[in-house]
């Protein structure tokens, strides 16, 4: 166990609430780091391969869910759930592999950046098409109930998507058969350079939830403790039989879409406004009003995880490309 | 005697009978038992769980079937008409084909249904998708010709722990019947077959077109050409050691089929023949096929379009000639 | 003009409505009688190429809508629109030639049935991919907005189309642009053998209005005055700029899904149930009640219809099959 | 001195000028000025109106713009990639490219955006799409190789009647560089060009090959081999005489694209030239072309995956060497 998880062990005294905030901290703050590192540093340095999106402001969303979670339940992260991998034991390395197209990224070289997955994980990889994971994580939901489980599929998205036609398909055929579906949208207010008001008419993505006959909620995204009662409110929906359940997690994306993008269409006040709502922050002032962390506690912390990313990220640069002999592997199952 | 349709639903009522993760998707397949009644009597016999209808959406059910088998179940999805696999072109062409590349994940499952003219379906009710996605790695592409070609691939297709698309012919389901062996067999993907022997020269072909080329080839035997037709049943991958056998013994070749010309998969076949089989041609490779036009509806249009065994006859007469 | 026709023009006397009520009559008599020819006796004797697809106790559809229409706007009727074709001056000759595969058809034998179109007539033909019209009527609202006219396009469609990505992309994109567009639904409550309940999981089609942030109403489809009011209520509301307008038409399919099908899965009663709502019949009950038509009339008339009829299939059986000589035309703009 | 980039900017803008018909819609052009900037300043220059930012929805653009080109408008769809056409799939192949033929209405529309691999984009960011075009009939296929063509093809694809496809490769975007001439001037569509004479062998291709080719032709010239290229520029309708005409001349071909092998376009050239050429080959007409994978993402796997120079120069050698 690395020092810094041991931020999540508080042997005695502090009771659940306190518990579960050091578990938000760790994986908001890794998953900060980790894109930190990679938006940066790595990509200033060129070491990252293809495009860099993070989730800088957005990362209570895929931990409040994330933790909401059984392990057997499945997860559709979309690029900006960086924090569902390392929850399910994905490594930073792994990740900073991945980043940089090594043989030790989650797809081995073959794909880049989020388009990670795990079938022993329960991770299912998106593809680029945005929305394209909702029918899939429906059909998902249909083999849990289909195999009698009382697991949920757990499909993660930007506002950007509910635009698409695979968002309304997948939606309309869960609701239609009751599966066990959570939808979680990121709404961050802009689709890469598009703000809300010219994707929707309609004032929330959760306004959509009666189109489906399903329920649907809005959250404070920058506020973890909220994202995740309303992720468990809507597991114990599906778990129970009860359909698919949407939550709409209002947020605002702090960086532009991608690591090229300036943002300059994105009105300046507006960042500032956000960075007042920055959810670590929200979360460690919590923390230390509640007692649930020393202020030592947090340095150390921090201190801590730079030394974990920085460990990962040298594994990572020594970590060989792929062979080129591969290329044509695995395009269908090797015969036998 | 099993009618081609018939083949295809004992096929998968066999399938369904011997794993429990096989199950249907689609529109009008359960209560109603699909538009050509593939799956007539399969709700019954299997329960609404394993036999299910969903609105109408085929982006959706194909990304379905896409979750499910990643989640190690094996869908079949009915297009209530393959030319609707348009409307889910993106799940099929960028998500099933390249899972398995990108991150060594198992997509099992078939999306099958009818394609295919001769029925006056006019422009979206005759289309041959199949050269899309030929033309995709990833994904397998199956159209038997025969019964028993037809249950053997579906219960391959099935088994298969690839995507797989299957191409039904629509206006074979009630045309061709044969004998099928009792029990349990398969036929395996990726293997064509010499459907009949001959020394002249060869049609390679498959679908409708394996009829065709029967047709014209009884009528060559009469004027004492001998014509070698290999129906080549999976379209991807491609059994180009059959295909190349074939023109090396004969030395002249027809590539036969239903769907338009530009683009289709006579081109590819022809690339293959004109690199790896160069020295054995004794005339140019031929093709047959629709021309590029939509499928008209009209049937007297829509029989100009379509190939049949008078041009084949034609063509193979010329070539002899040549 | 034929002697049909003169059941609209009343010379003196009655007022507006009376006048409306005699069109409402004439098209949606002509409409059952072309579709009743067409499905009951051309198709059973194999003189209908391809799919039979009739919308009997639906013309109140077509028919009240169409009639709220300036000739200017522009139309995308769908399987069970045909009363549309004939408003717009498409003469039911045309019709049976049509279906019959002749060169006499809208198509000129390549395409069936109710894929009809032409662009002087302002008609769109759709494609069989169902709910693939609605983006390109929005397209079509869009060009009528960019050139400086006020009219509309109107996008029919069933309840079937509403499950279909197509739909909700154009939706939503004509509701962000204020497009003039009146999407009228269809809901006979099945899509072929799909019952509603199986294809969405809220109450009404309505019901999706607010996902789009446009109005949505929903109108008795069986009541041609209703649907024609709620059809002017939804095109001035288009006209005016005010974006996108959805009416709900709830009736009844009171056949198979097509000549074909039997219709096994629907319960018998239904059928009786809506026989008593057949719009045709509640029409002419008005009309003799109010006395804006006499009964005498309403036979003449029905005879008058029969005559045009048998006329119109007599010319389309002796109309030519197209050349096959001109089967690779006009896949492309001639080279001049 | 213009980029491809620019040039394609330029001609757009042209046509906004002289037409006021024409007008832009898709993602993130307006405002932003599209991902990779092409259509950076045309808001300020035409408003709003005419440079249209959309939802995020590819069906729905391209369904938009066939609705507004049925209305007698010109509109310039984009793909913020061209991968993503595969969403708006069944608009592009059954209503755009089948309205003409069908009731005789016109669809004056392009589809345009950046395709093609050598960024490091991976699966998703790096098709070459155009094959699933070439096989539709009513559509027409673009792919310039250089600036120049790139500005007379785009202004053709607008003010063509008819549905174009414009594959735009994203590798050329800034990487090639040519002075173009004042004024207005347009590259008839459905014409091929001969960019370098030759008499030993044929490369026929298109795109990033045209520039893989040259390079390679260079080499070859001081091995006393001489190259021609041909440079198809418009993929459909194909250009068969320019194509046949220079494999009559030299007896050897190359068909070299960087879309994968299988499916590809290769094989339609292949095919027409076994038919029609057969008399004049001196060796096996060859295929170069990317394997038949996905798109792989590391640069180590995407360099070995890609067609180059090397690769056509060794095969060059190959086939003078039969
Ligand atoms: C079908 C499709 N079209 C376009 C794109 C290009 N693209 C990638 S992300 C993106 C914006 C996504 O916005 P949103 O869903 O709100 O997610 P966010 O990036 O804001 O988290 C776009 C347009 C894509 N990936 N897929
Ligand atoms: C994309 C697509 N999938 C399937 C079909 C086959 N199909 C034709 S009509 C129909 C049902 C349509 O139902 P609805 O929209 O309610 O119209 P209705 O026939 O009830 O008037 C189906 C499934 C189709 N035409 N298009
Ligand atoms: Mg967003
Ligand atoms: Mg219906």
């Amino acid at each position: 166990m690395s020092v810094a998880q041991a931020v999540m062990n508080v042997a005695e005294g502090p009771g659940e609430e306190a518990h579960l905030s050091r578990r938000f901290l760790y994986y908001m703050s890794l998953m900060r780091e980790v894109e930190d590192r990679i938006e940066r540093k790595l990509y200033r340095q060129s070491k990252i391969v293809g495009g860099v999106y993070v989730a800088r402001g957005q990362e209570a969303i895929p931990v409040g869910v994330g933790l909401a979670l059984e392990p057997e339940d499945v997860v559709f992260p979309s690029h900006r759930d960086l924090a569902i991998y390392l929850m399910r034991g994905v490594g930073p390395r792994q990740i900073f592999a991945q980043y940089m197209g090594r043989i030790g990224g989650l797809t081995g070289g073959r794909d880049g950046n989020m388009h990670m997955g795990d079938l022993k994980l329960n991770i299912v990889a998106i593809i680029s098409a945005i929305g394209a994971c909702v029918p899939v994580a429906a059909g998902a939901a249909l083999a849990l109930k289909y195999k009698g489980t009382n697991n949920v599929a757990v499909c993660f998205f930007g506002d950007g998507a509910t635009s698409r036609g695979d968002w309304h398909e997948g939606i309309n055929l869960a609701a239609v058969q009751k599966l066990p579906l959570v939808l979680v949208c990121n709404n961050n207010q802009y689709a890469y350079s598009t703000p809300i008001e010219k994707q929707m008419a309609c004032a929330n993505v959760a306004d959509r939830g009666p189109a489906y006959g399903i329920p649907a909620e809005i959250v404070d995204g920058n506020d973890v403790f909220a994202v995740h009662e309303a992720a468990q409110r809507a597991v114990a929906h599906a778990r129970d039989g009860l359909g698919p359940y949407l939550i709409e997690c209002k947020t605002f994306r702090m960086t532009g879409h991608s690591a090229h993008d300036p943002a300059d269409y994105v009105p300046k006040e507006l960042f500032a406004e956000w960075e007042q709502k920055d959810p670590i922050r929200r979360l460690l002032e919590r923390m230390l009003d509640s007692g649930w962390i020393a202020p030592e506690d947090v340095s150390r912390h921090y201190d801590d995880l730079r030394k974990e990313v920085d460990a990962a990220v040298e594994w990572a640069e020594a970590c060989p490309y792929p062979d080129p002999a591969t290329l044509l592997d695995n395009v269908y199952e090797p015969r036998s | 005697m099993a009618t081609y349709l018939e083949a295809i639903r004992e096929g998968i009522g066999e399938e369904m009978e011997r794993d429990p993760g096989v199950f249907l998707i689609g529109e009008d397949i359960a209560v109603y038992g699909g538009a050509f009644k593939i799956t007539a009597g399969m709700l019954d016999r299997f329960g609404e769980r394993r036999v299910v209808d969903t609105p109408l959406c085929e982006s959706g059910i194909v990304g379905a079937a896409i979750g499910a088998a990643l989640m190690g179940l094996r869908p079949v999805a009915e297009m209530q008409f393959m030319d609707f696999i348009s409307c889910g072109f993106d799940q099929v062409v960028n998500f099933a084909a390249k899972c398995r590349y990108r991150w060594n994940a198992p997509v099992p499952m078939v999306i099958r249904g009818p394609s295919g003219g001769g029925t006056h379906g006019g422009p979206f009710h005759s289309q041959n998708p199949e050269a899309w996605f030929f033309h995709t790695p990833g994904l397998k592409v199956v159209a038997p010709a025969t019964p028993y070609d037809a249950k053997g691939l579906i219960k391959s297709s099935i088994r298969d722990n690839d995507p797989v698309l299957f191409f039904e012919h629509k206006a074979l389901y009630r045309r061709v019947k044969e004998d099928l062996p009792a029990g349990d067999y398969t036929v395996p993907i990726g293997k064509a077959k010499v459907v009949r022997e001959g020394k002249d020269l060869s049609v390679i072909t498959y679908g409708s077109g394996v009829h065709m080329a029967l047709e014209a080839a009884e009528a060559l035997d009469r004027e004492g050409v001998s014509m070698e037709i290999v129906d080549l049943r999976t379209l991807l991958p491609l059994d180009e050691d059959t295909v190349l056998a074939s023109v090396r013994k004969t030395s002249r070749v027809i590539l036969l089929h239903e769907d338009t010309l530009t683009g289709g998969i006579g081109g590819e076949l022809a690339a293959r023949i004109a690199e790896k089989a160069f020295e054995f041609l004794d005339a140019p490779v031929v093709r047959i096929a629709a021309p590029d036009t939509p499928v008209p509806f009209s049937p007297v249009l829509e029989e100009a379009f379509l190939p049949n065994a008078r041009k084949v006859l034609e063509k193979a007469r010329w070539l002899c000639a040549y």
